[in-house]
């Protein structure tokens, strides 16, 4: 169990960031896919902190805490900019941004 | 803590840059006092320049640098630097008539954070600040497109750079944590560091560690992202429509460079030497980069999307370049150096980008939602060459620079990235065939990049103009940055050697610093085991994983 | 011999200057005197080629040969005075063509007999001729033609490309003048470019030409393969050389080609026998090649369709080129390369039987056309035919002496029907009109003349010169030719008398629109008075008095043979066939008695009982129609060679619009088609795209994880 | 020289000011002063000649850019300028024709001048720049450049299809012309090793790398194939001439010019002093297959050339059909064929360029060009009938004027190709029937030309409607400023005919070191390859000539053998004449010690030979002549 703990947290990220990935391609709501890149970014920390764990030092975790920052910032911009394209078109569905093309 | 004023010596360039557009993000409040905002922002780019050229004193730097860790400065973060600071003055001049009154200051601010960004990206020694770096890049771009238009083409790039945005750099950070879990080292180069680790290694089974390559090509991945690689182009097109002319020439060539800078940092743990799948996974994202560009931009009639697929193409030239590296040399004189080849075409290509888009600003029409917008359709410039034939003819300039044709620096530009790859033929004889029919490709696919830069200068030259189609935008800082790339891009074919140079001493200088690292480690390596016979250290032949490749 | 040279490099300079000043100041300034620049030049010429002339009949006796004494010495031939008696100069005036390694390709000139006969048959015709036009360019009130000024032009441009075609050293100066007359003839058969015809007629005169040149630009190189020079006397003591080597001289031999080649060429015995053999392979084709330059420019068949139409062409320009001259130049070739010829009997027998099959074929046609200048057109066919004749047979001094007299009474008979054409207002139809005996006395009695020179009535110039080549054929080893010439000299001498019975005698007709006929002024008819004297007596220089000859007094082979014999020596050597014996003169008796029977046949049908060609024409089913149209050479040719080659041109054309540039369309949208392809991928949705980033990375994960 | 076009056109364009006769005046003015330093290069390069060793070459200038040379980059574009004897006689073949279409365009051009003017100075710099280059980049960035004007001059001031013409004619080139870019570049890492590292493109080391056999023979083999791409589009070879006729129908008539006067000439001149010296191996590798596209393009030009209406076509698939000649010229290996080939591009520039002038008069009066509807012009502009002979007759090679001596010393070297001889020691690639079938060009040569002047000129005078357009203050017949044209071609036509021997003392020296260094590749190395092994006698594949007439009786020889060794340069060399292949104990000629021993030939069928004994080949080379025509048994 203790042994496992790296590996374990590694699938787990590998899993969020997978999640993550298939939520951001099939979910059409804005802020579902939005949502969905934040499930990568915690799967990534996942993964730095299983790192961590395997490599018995803190570095993982001092890049996981930066990861955790940026996500903030992303979901701070993120949700400003959902909110302007909710504004303008009135819906979040992203297929209704599609008019340059080609 | 006493690390701490090294640190700010080493960081001064980029401290001075982002007091500045903090300065400027304050002035916003008044409306009198964001006027100054350009203002503001030129003395912040001089003194960061000033601050910059400080740091080629080596005995300086060699001090500083010993006690932060987490920095890799020298001659390569010197040329990163003072390119994107002459090319962000150009940027700032271009963009002054883009915001609405009250936003310049803002406008003016995320620019340079954007521009410090990319100084960052070239700096960092540390996978941590790569990333913060990456996102410093990024962050301010989102929200310059958002704030270059009011119309809805603007908000659909908006949203689309972002998300998509995010997701790579999600991947980016994903490989970087494999990176990091691979090699327990978040430090990049020197003693204790990734590099260090793989040279270190230099038995197979670590040299072929899984989760290393995982997390190199996922850096690589994420990074392609901004270099606009494909199959990461897709948003290309898009965006660079979506914003405004002087922004989408910023974007050509701001994360455009730092995603380079990143990628040199992230191949350069390999130390180049790919092995066989890295290798041809760079080759064929190379050709298809190009490829894809090429054709996708030989469809188009919107200009603006022409040169955003073109910039793909011109990613795909500058990958062909990476996949050299610096070259082998044991003399370390750097001759045929793909990363100087790279720094150097990035530098003409940045202008001559600009200079393109901001010409495009320059004739502006009618627009939809705003009052006015650039010229984006090809019959916009219909005879332009007659009514306004200066800028027609910088226009035109700028074209034949990017197409890469003789007399102007592009023609440079592809030469030397051409020709470190021939010149590295010698280094990688079993790659022989594989690197000529990758400069063959290269050079179809300019010739199918003449076809379409051509559509542009013969609708400026060969149509006749129509009446009120377009009109010059009154904004003489918009004129001047065209004034001066069209010049800049015959001069760079005529005077190349200052660039040149230091972009040769850059691109040296980060091998160097490869190097340094492998010094340490050889001479670690006689000490503790003295059975790793590595006489010169980027000697190629001594990985055996190289050898079991080639051998296939 | 710098005198020499001097004045024979003066021969083709007078002309060409008359002819430049008069092109280029004529039309401004000289207008109708245009004239006179020419003819001061080629006056002028003509006193250059009497010295030229006399030198070389003076120093004839001399042995002197500047290129080959050297060679020559101490080697035993059989006939060592070939080169004794012989007065040969050749003289280089610059270096022209560089071959590399210090050789080069000159421009030089020869002056020797053969040059000198020629010069004499070209420069004194082509004075008359050229005073002649002076009336004749002219209408009947005295003012000039359109164009005038640049009809003297193109004729002085013709005496001197003429000259230097005579005059030439080696081969490609020969060729140089070969080409140049081309153009001159070019230039005149077209002066009347308005007409369609004649601008057809002309360009169809420089290619047909340019299709024997084809061949003859060949064979000059192949003779610069095989010998490394194209000088004449080098090339020529080659090939005699070279078909004297055998077994026993080699020794001798070897250091004579040395002298002649150069010793990197001959290095030593084993080149020298390579040499031989060489010479003995090609010889054939070399001088095949060269007849084929020979029968363009002569009208040889199957070469022989651009003369007829070229009569589209002023007469004097008929009688000087088509007629006098230019068309000669294939028999003075095949006389000057004598030796080369002589040294392949399939050669000979190839001039010889094509000289005789034209000769007939010709005459046949001539004998159902009405145009007064093309019976005589084909008339020249038929006497050119003569002269290959002779040359196929070894005759070749009987050829050149049959070249000289027809010069003559082919001339006069030229410009006569040049004068009838000008007093019936460019009418040249015999149906047309006739009976002009009274009307213009002058015309009638030179054309008379000379017709009966043509017919090859005794004692007239004609008359010798064709009865020494029916000997020589059937003296040879060849007879059927002699006796193709016996029935040709039936036909010539009934056609001949049909045109001076259709035109000249019975009723007088006049076309319609001519009320009075005019006999011509003084510049034409005494032209023409001196041509007949010519066609009476210039026979006589190839005769000598000898009791128990012909007539019991005459004797053919006389001094204008001996004049040529250094010129021919080569050739008879190669040759080995024993001289001519001169004996019996039966043949001549029968000759004239042919002659007399075509001519009173003609008499008879003509004014007599005109009714009886038309019934003969009718009875011979398809063969007057076949000889009326000319054996259709020209629909043949059409049919085979113009219209394939069109139909291959257009298809090229077409195949460069629709296949090359179909193919390169497709090579061209190939980035198009990929292009639009990958399009399909930028549908404008993130997910979209964000899917296609992800796949990416998946592939590019699998390809270097699994790879 | 190369430098003032440039500022000239610069300036032109920049004085918005400039009345558009002001302009004329002006771009004249500089044109002229340019000539009269490319005169002065010629007086300076006719003094220099003698005393020089290397290649005939005067240096003019060298110096690389901004003094890129010591920074380490690995590529340095060097401004290396010098003329030698075969670029000198091309730049003032340029020098003769730029100002001279300059001039022309006087009347022709009305609408925006100053670009015009200015485009047409800066295409005069960079073509004399392209012949002025000494270092193969600085030659390639001359070449490339030199589309930029053109592409403009086709595509603003062209006739309706521009657009296409233009655009094809430019992306055709370029595309291969980077295939060209690469193999220089590959060429200039070759070099980097005789350099120390940095690449090198001056021509004085490329040819130390031909000399010192760096380039391994595959590698030549596909280096000309880069060079050829670029290169064969630009002569245009045959099956690559679909942008020529249509870029010359569009262009206008300065365009036309300089496209058939020099720019032509940019490809021929690129084979000769690039692909030769450089890559003799596999320039030989490829003559065969040149000699026959170039000969295809003989016919094929000419035969297309013949069935068109539109005149200008017509005389543009005529220059597909002569640049054939160039090209079978050059590589027939013999100083003969070289010389005429040089002599063949300024020829073709001078002829050709002067009947486009024309046709751009006639044109400007008709605003026609199709030979339906003009004809028997003869009639009202007798002086222009006299130039179109003229220069028609040129053309077509008739001996006098210029084109016969090129044409003929071209044929001529090809028919002796294969004669060995004090230089070219195994002979050149091609023969007789290269040859022959290249004299059908002549042939049809003189039909196509005549067919045009005769309809143009003679005939039936047939006008469009309304005459002609004298609105340009032109009259019916030439003008003086016309005449004044058109005289100076026809004087150099006529020097160049009747005594070229200056311009051919000029280029020898230049031309000797090529031909020595192709004719010293041994080309029975690739024939080997691909025919036979040695020691096997190799029958002649393709039929000859003379091998035709070998057959002939009493011509064939016994041989004594005394060895079965046999002579390399023989085997497989499929294009010469190799039924002899017996000459015993031959070591090659090439290394200069050809010193063999053979039996003369013992007679048969009583054409008795001297019975001899054994005789020495003290000269193997001279011997030529004998290896091609006895028969090995």
């Amino acid at each position: 169990m203790e042994m496992a703990a790296p590996q374990v947290l590694m699938i787990v990220g590998a899993l969020l960031f997978g999640i993550g990935v298939i939520g951001f391609l099939t979910r059409r709501n804005m802020i579902v896919m939005f949502l969905s890149t934040e499930i990568m970014f915690q799967g990534v920390l996942t993964n730095l902190v299983g790192m961590g764990l395997l490599r018995g030092d803190l570095n993982g975790q001092a890049l996981g805490i930066f990861v955790l920052v940026i996500a903030a910032v992303e979901a701070g911009l993120g949700l400003a900019i959902v909110v302007m394209l909710y504004r303008r078109r009135g819906t979040l569905d992203a297929d209704g941004w599609r008019t340059m093309r080609g | 803590m006493l690390a701490l004023v090294p640190m700010i010596e080493l960081l001064l360039p980029e401290i001075v840059l982002l007091t500045g557009a903090t300065v400027i993000l304050l002035t916003g409040v008044s409306k009198t006092l964001s006027r100054s905002a350009t203002l503001l922002a030129m003395l912040a780019i001089f003194g960061a320049l000033i601050a910059t050229y400080r740091h080629n004193n080596q005995e300086l730097l060699a001090t500083a640098a010993a006690s932060v860790e987490a920095l890799n400065p020298g001659f390569f973060a010197n040329y990163v630097r003072m390119i994107v600071l002459a090319v962000g003055l150009l940027i700032v001049f271009a963009n002054r008539h883009v915001p609405e009154e009250g936003e310049r200051a803002e406008f003016v601010a995320l620019t340079l954070y954007s521009l410090a960004g990319v100084m960052l990206v070239a700096l960092a020694n540390n996978l941590i600040l790569l990333f913060l770096a990456l996102e410093l890049v990024s962050v301010p771009t989102y929200i310059l497109i958002g704030l270059s238009r009011r119309d809805i083409e603007a908000q659909e790039a908006t949203a689309k750079y972002f998300f998509l945005g995010a997701f790579a750099a999600a991947i980016t950070l994903y490989g970087f944590s494999f990176l990091y879990g691979a090699t327990g080292h978040l430090r990049l180069f020197g003693a204790d560091s990734i590099s260090a680790w793989f040279i270190d290694g230099g038995s197979t089974a670590l040299a072929n560690d899984g989760m290393f390559l995982l997390g190199v090509l996922l850096s690589i991945g994420g990074l392609a992202f901004k270099l606009a690689a494909a199959p990461f182009h897709f948003y290309v097109a898009d965006v660079y429509q979506g914003a405004a002319a002087t922004v989408t020439g910023m974007l050509g060539f701001v994360p455009k460079f730092a995603g380079m800078v990143a990628a040199i940092h992230i191949v350069g743990l390999t130390q180049w030497n790919l092995s066989g799948p890295v290798f041809w996974g760079l080759w064929v994202l190379a050709a298809a980069t190009m490829t894809v560009g090429n054709t996708l931009a030989f469809m188009q009639y919107n200009v603006k999307r022409m040169l955003a697929y073109s910039s793909v193409a011109h990613s795909g030239y500058m990958l062909m370049a990476l996949l050299i590296g610096p070259g082998q040399d044991g003399s370390g004189s750097a001759m045929r150096n793909g990363l100087a080849a790279i720094l150097f075409y990035m530098a003409v290509y940045g202008i001559a980008n600009l200079g393109a888009f901001c010409t495009l600003a320059w004739f502006r029409k009618p627009g939809r939602d705003d009052a006015y917008q650039s010229a984006e359709l090809l019959e916009d410039l219909s005879g332009t060459g007659r009514t306004h034939r200066w800028a027609a003819l910088a226009l035109a300039l700028c074209v034949l620079a990017l197409m890469g044709f003789p007399l102007t620096g592009g023609f440079l530009g592809k030469l030397y990235i051409f020709g470190s790859v021939f010149a590295s033929i010698g280094d990688q004889p079993q790659h022989a065939t594989a690197l000529v029919v990758l400069v063959a490709i290269g050079a179809l696919n300019a010739a199918v990049g003449a076809a379409y830069y051509l559509r542009i200068i013969a609708s400026c030259y060969w149509d006749a103009p129509r009446d009120g189609r377009v009109a010059p935008t009154p904004c003489s800082a918009l004129q001047a940055v065209w004034v001066v790339c069209g010049m800049l891009v015959p001069v760079l074919f005529f005077f190349p050697g200052t660039l040149a140079r230091n972009a040769v001493s850059a691109a040296h200088d980060s091998q160097m610093k490869v190097a340094a690292g492998n010094a340490e480690l050889v001479a670690r390596a006689d000490e503790t085991a003295g059975a790793v016979d590595i006489e010169k250290p980027t000697a190629r032949s001594a990985t055996p994983l190289k050898s079991a490749r080639a051998s296939d | 011999m710098e005198t020499l040279r001097s004045t024979a490099i003066w021969i083709p300079l007078l002309p060409l200057i008359g002819s430049l000043l008069v092109g280029a100041i004529g039309l401004r300034w000289l207008k109708d005197r245009s004239h006179w620049l020419v003819i001061g030049g080629v006056a002028l010429a003509l006193v250059a080629v009497l010295s030229v002339v006399s030198t070389v009949v003076g120093e004839a006796g001399r042995a002197h040969n500047v290129d080959a004494v050297a060679a020559n010495e101490g080697i035993e031939l059989a006939h060592t005075s070939e080169h004794d008696s012989k007065l040969s100069e050749s003289f280089t005036i610059y270096k022209w063509m560089n071959m590399g390694a210090g050789s080069w390709l000159d421009v030089s000139f020869r002056v020797d007999q053969l040059t000198s006969v020629m010069l004499l048959v070209v420069v004194p015709i082509g004075f008359l001729i050229v005073c002649y036009s002076v009336g004749y360019m002219r209408d009947h009130h005295g003012h000039p033609e359109r164009g005038y000024e640049r009809f003297f032009a193109f004729l002085g441009l013709f005496l001197f490309s003429m000259t230097v075609l005579v005059l030439a050293g080696n081969f490609l100066v020969l060729f140089v003048g070969w080409e140049l007359v081309g153009l001159s003839s070019f230039l005149l058969i077209g002066f009347y470019y308005q007409k369609p015809e004649a601008a057809k007629a002309a360009r169809k005169a420089f290619i047909v030409n340019r299709v024997g040149d084809f061949g003859f630009a060949l064979g000059i190189w192949l003779i610069y393969l095989t010998f490394g020079t194209l000088d004449y006397q080098t090339v020529f003591d080659s090939v005699s050389l070279a078909m004297r080597f055998d077994g026993d001289n080699y020794a001798a031999i070897v250091p004579q080609l040395q002298g002649l080649l150069g010793t990197e060429r001959v290095p030593d015995v084993t080149a020298a026998s390579a040499l031989v053999l060489q010479v003995q392979d090609r010889i054939t084709w070399i001088a095949l090649l060269l007849f084929c330059g020979a029968m363009g420019k002569s009208a040889q068949l199957p070469l022989h369709v651009w003369l007829p139409d070229a009569m589209e062409g002023p007469t004097p320009v008929s009688a000087l080129i088509h007629a006098a001259t230019m068309v000669t130049a294939g028999v003075y070739l095949v006389a000057r390369c004598s030796v080369i010829f002589a040294a392949s009997p399939v050669a000979m027998w190839f001039v010889g039987s094509i000289g005789a099959a034209t000769a007939l074929f010709a005459a046949t046609i001539a004998l159902t056309q009405y145009d007064m200048k093309r019976i005589l057109a084909y008339s020249t066919l038929s006497q050119l035919g003569y002269m290959f004749l002779a040359l196929g047979v070894g005759a070749f001094d009987s050829a050149v002496f049959h070249l000289y007299t027809h010069a003559f009474f082919k001339a006069c008979l030229f410009l006569g029907a040049g004068s009838v054409m000008h007093a019936m207002d460019g009418v040249i139809d015999v149906t047309k009109f006739g009976g002009l005996k009274k009307d213009l006395p002058i015309t009638y009695r030179t054309f008379l003349i000379s017709s009966l020179a043509l017919a090859g009535v005794p004692l007239l110039s004609a008359f010798w010169s064709k009865d020494e080549i029916i000997h020589a054929a059937l003296a040879g080893n060849m007879p059927l030719l002699g006796w193709i010439g016996l029935l040709t000299a039936l036909l010539t001498a009934f056609y001949t008398f049909r045109m001076v019975a259709m035109a000249f005698w019975g009723p007088k007709m006049l076309p319609a629109g001519v009320e009075h006929a005019h006999e011509s002024g003084r510049w034409m008819t005494v032209p023409l008075m001196i041509l007949a004297v010519g066609a009476v007596f210039a026979g006589y220089v190839g005769v000598h008095f000898k009791s128990g000859g012909f007539l019991g007094f005459l004797e053919p082979h006389g001094t204008f043979h001996h004049f040529l014999e250094p010129v021919f020596a080569g050739a008879k050597v190669v040759l080995a066939a024993a001289p001519i014996a001169h004996e019996g003169h039966a043949l001549m008796y029968w000759s004239s008695a042919i002659a007399f029977l075509g001519i009173t046949n003609a008499w008879y049908f003509y004014t007599k009982r005109p009714t009886i060609p038309g019934a003969i024409a009718l009875a011979s089913g398809p063969i007057y129609p076949l000889f009326k149209n000319k054996y259709y050479v020209d629909e043949i040719y059409d049919a085979i060679f113009v219209q394939p080659l069109r139909k291959l041109g257009r298809f090229f054309f077409g195949s460069d619009r629709y296949g090359i540039n179909s193919l390169l369309f497709v090579i061209g949208n190939l980035p198009r088609v990929l292009g639009f392809g990958l399009r399909t991928g930028q549908q404008g949705a993130m997910q979209g795209y964000a899917l296609g980033m992800i796949l990416g990375l998946v592939a590019l994960l699998w390809f270097v994880l699994q790879g | 020289m190369i430098a003032l076009p440039f500022l000239g056109g610069l300036a032109v364009f920049a004085f918005s000011g400039w009345s558009p006769d002001m302009v004329r005046r002006v771009s004249m003015g500089v044109a002229l002063l340019t000539v009269i330093l490319a005169l002065v290069a010629y007086g300076e390069f006719d003094a220099q000649r003698a005393q020089l060793a290397d290649n005939g070459v005067v240096l003019v200038e060298d110096y690389a850019l901004d003094a890129a040379a010591d920074s380490g980059l690995p590529v340095i574009l060097r401004f290396k300028l010098g003329l030698n004897g075969i670029s000198m006689p091309l730049v003032l073949l340029t020098a003769l024709l730029t100002p001279l279409a300059i001039w022309a365009s006087f009347t022709g051009i009305q609408t925006r001048e100053r670009e015009y003017y200015a485009l047409m100075l800066l295409l005069f710099g960079t073509m004399l720049g392209v012949f002025c280059a000494r270092d193969l980049l600085l030659f390639y960035v001359f070449f490339e450049f030199t589309l930029i004007p053109l592409y403009f001059l086709i595509g603003v001031w062209g006739g309706n299809e521009r657009r296409k013409a233009a655009n094809m004619f430019f992306i055709y080139t370029l595309s291969g012309s980077m295939l060209t870019f690469a193999g220089v570049l590959y060429v200039g890492w070759k070099a980097s090793q005789l350099t120390g590292g940095v690449m090198a493109f001056d021509f004085a080391t490329l040819s130390q790398l031909a000399e010192q056999g760096l380039l391994s023979s595959t590698e030549q083999w596909w280096l000309f194939l880069a060079f050829f791409a670029g290169f064969a589009i630009k002569v245009p070879l045959f099956p690559f001439h679909t942008w020529l006729p249509l870029a010359h129908v569009e262009a206008p008539t300065a365009g036309s010019v300089i496209l058939a006067a020099v720019l032509l000439k940019l490809g021929t001149y690129g084979f000769l002093v690039i692909c030769m010296p450089f890559f003799p191996v596999g320039a030989m590798q490829w003559a065969p297959f040149v000699g026959v596209l170039a000969l295809a393009g003989i016919i094929y030009g000419a035969l297309a050339a013949w069935v068109q209406e539109d005149v200008k076509r017509l005389v543009a698939y005529s220059s597909v059909s002569h640049l054939g000649y160039c090209l079978l010229g050059m590589f027939c290996l013999k100083m003969s064929g070289m010389t005429g080939s040089v002599l063949y591009m300024v020829n073709h520039g001078l002829s050709t360029g002067a009947l486009f002038l024309i046709i751009g008069m006639i044109y400007e009066r008709y605003h026609t060009r199709d030979m339906a509807k003009i004809g028997g012009l003869a009639r009202k502009m007798p002086i222009m009938a006299f130039f179109l002979i003229f220069f028609t007759m040129s053309s077509i090679g008739l001996p006098g004027l210029n084109g016969f001596v090129s044409e003929f010393m071209v044929l001529l070297g090809t028919f002796v190709s294969q004669q060995a001889d004090d230089v070219a020691t195994q002979g050149g690639p091609y023969g007789v029937w290269y040859a022959a079938f290249g004299a059908t060009g002549i042939l049809l040569g003189a039909i196509y030309m005549l067919f045009m002047a005769r309809r143009v000129l003679f005939g039936k005078l047939t006008e469009p409607e309304g005459g002609f357009d004298g609105s340009a203050g032109l009259t019916q017949d030439l003008t003086g400023r016309e005449i004044g044209i058109l005289v100076p071609l026809a004087v150099a036509c006529i020097w160049l005919g009747v005594y070229p021997k200056p311009v051919m003392d000029m280029m020898e020296p230049s031309l000797q070191p090529i031909l020595a260094t192709v004719a010293k590749v041994d080309r029975s190395q690739f024939g080997e390859d691909r025919h036979a092994a040695p020691g096997r006698a190799v029958a002649s594949d393709s039929p000859t000539f003379a091998s035709a007439m070998d057959g002939a009786p009493g011509t064939q020889f016994h041989h004594n053998h005394t060895s079965n060794k046999i002579d390399p340069n023989h085997i497989g060399e499929n294009r010469r004449l190799t039924r002899v292949t017996a000459i015993a104990e031959a070591r090659s000629p090439l290394k200069g010690e050809g010193r063999g021993e053979g039996t003369v030939p013992v007679a048969d069928e009583g054409r008795p030979y001297a019975a001899t004994d054994r005789v020495v080949l003290t000269d193997y080379s001279a011997a030529a002549p004998s290896r091609t025509n006895q028969e090995a048994r």
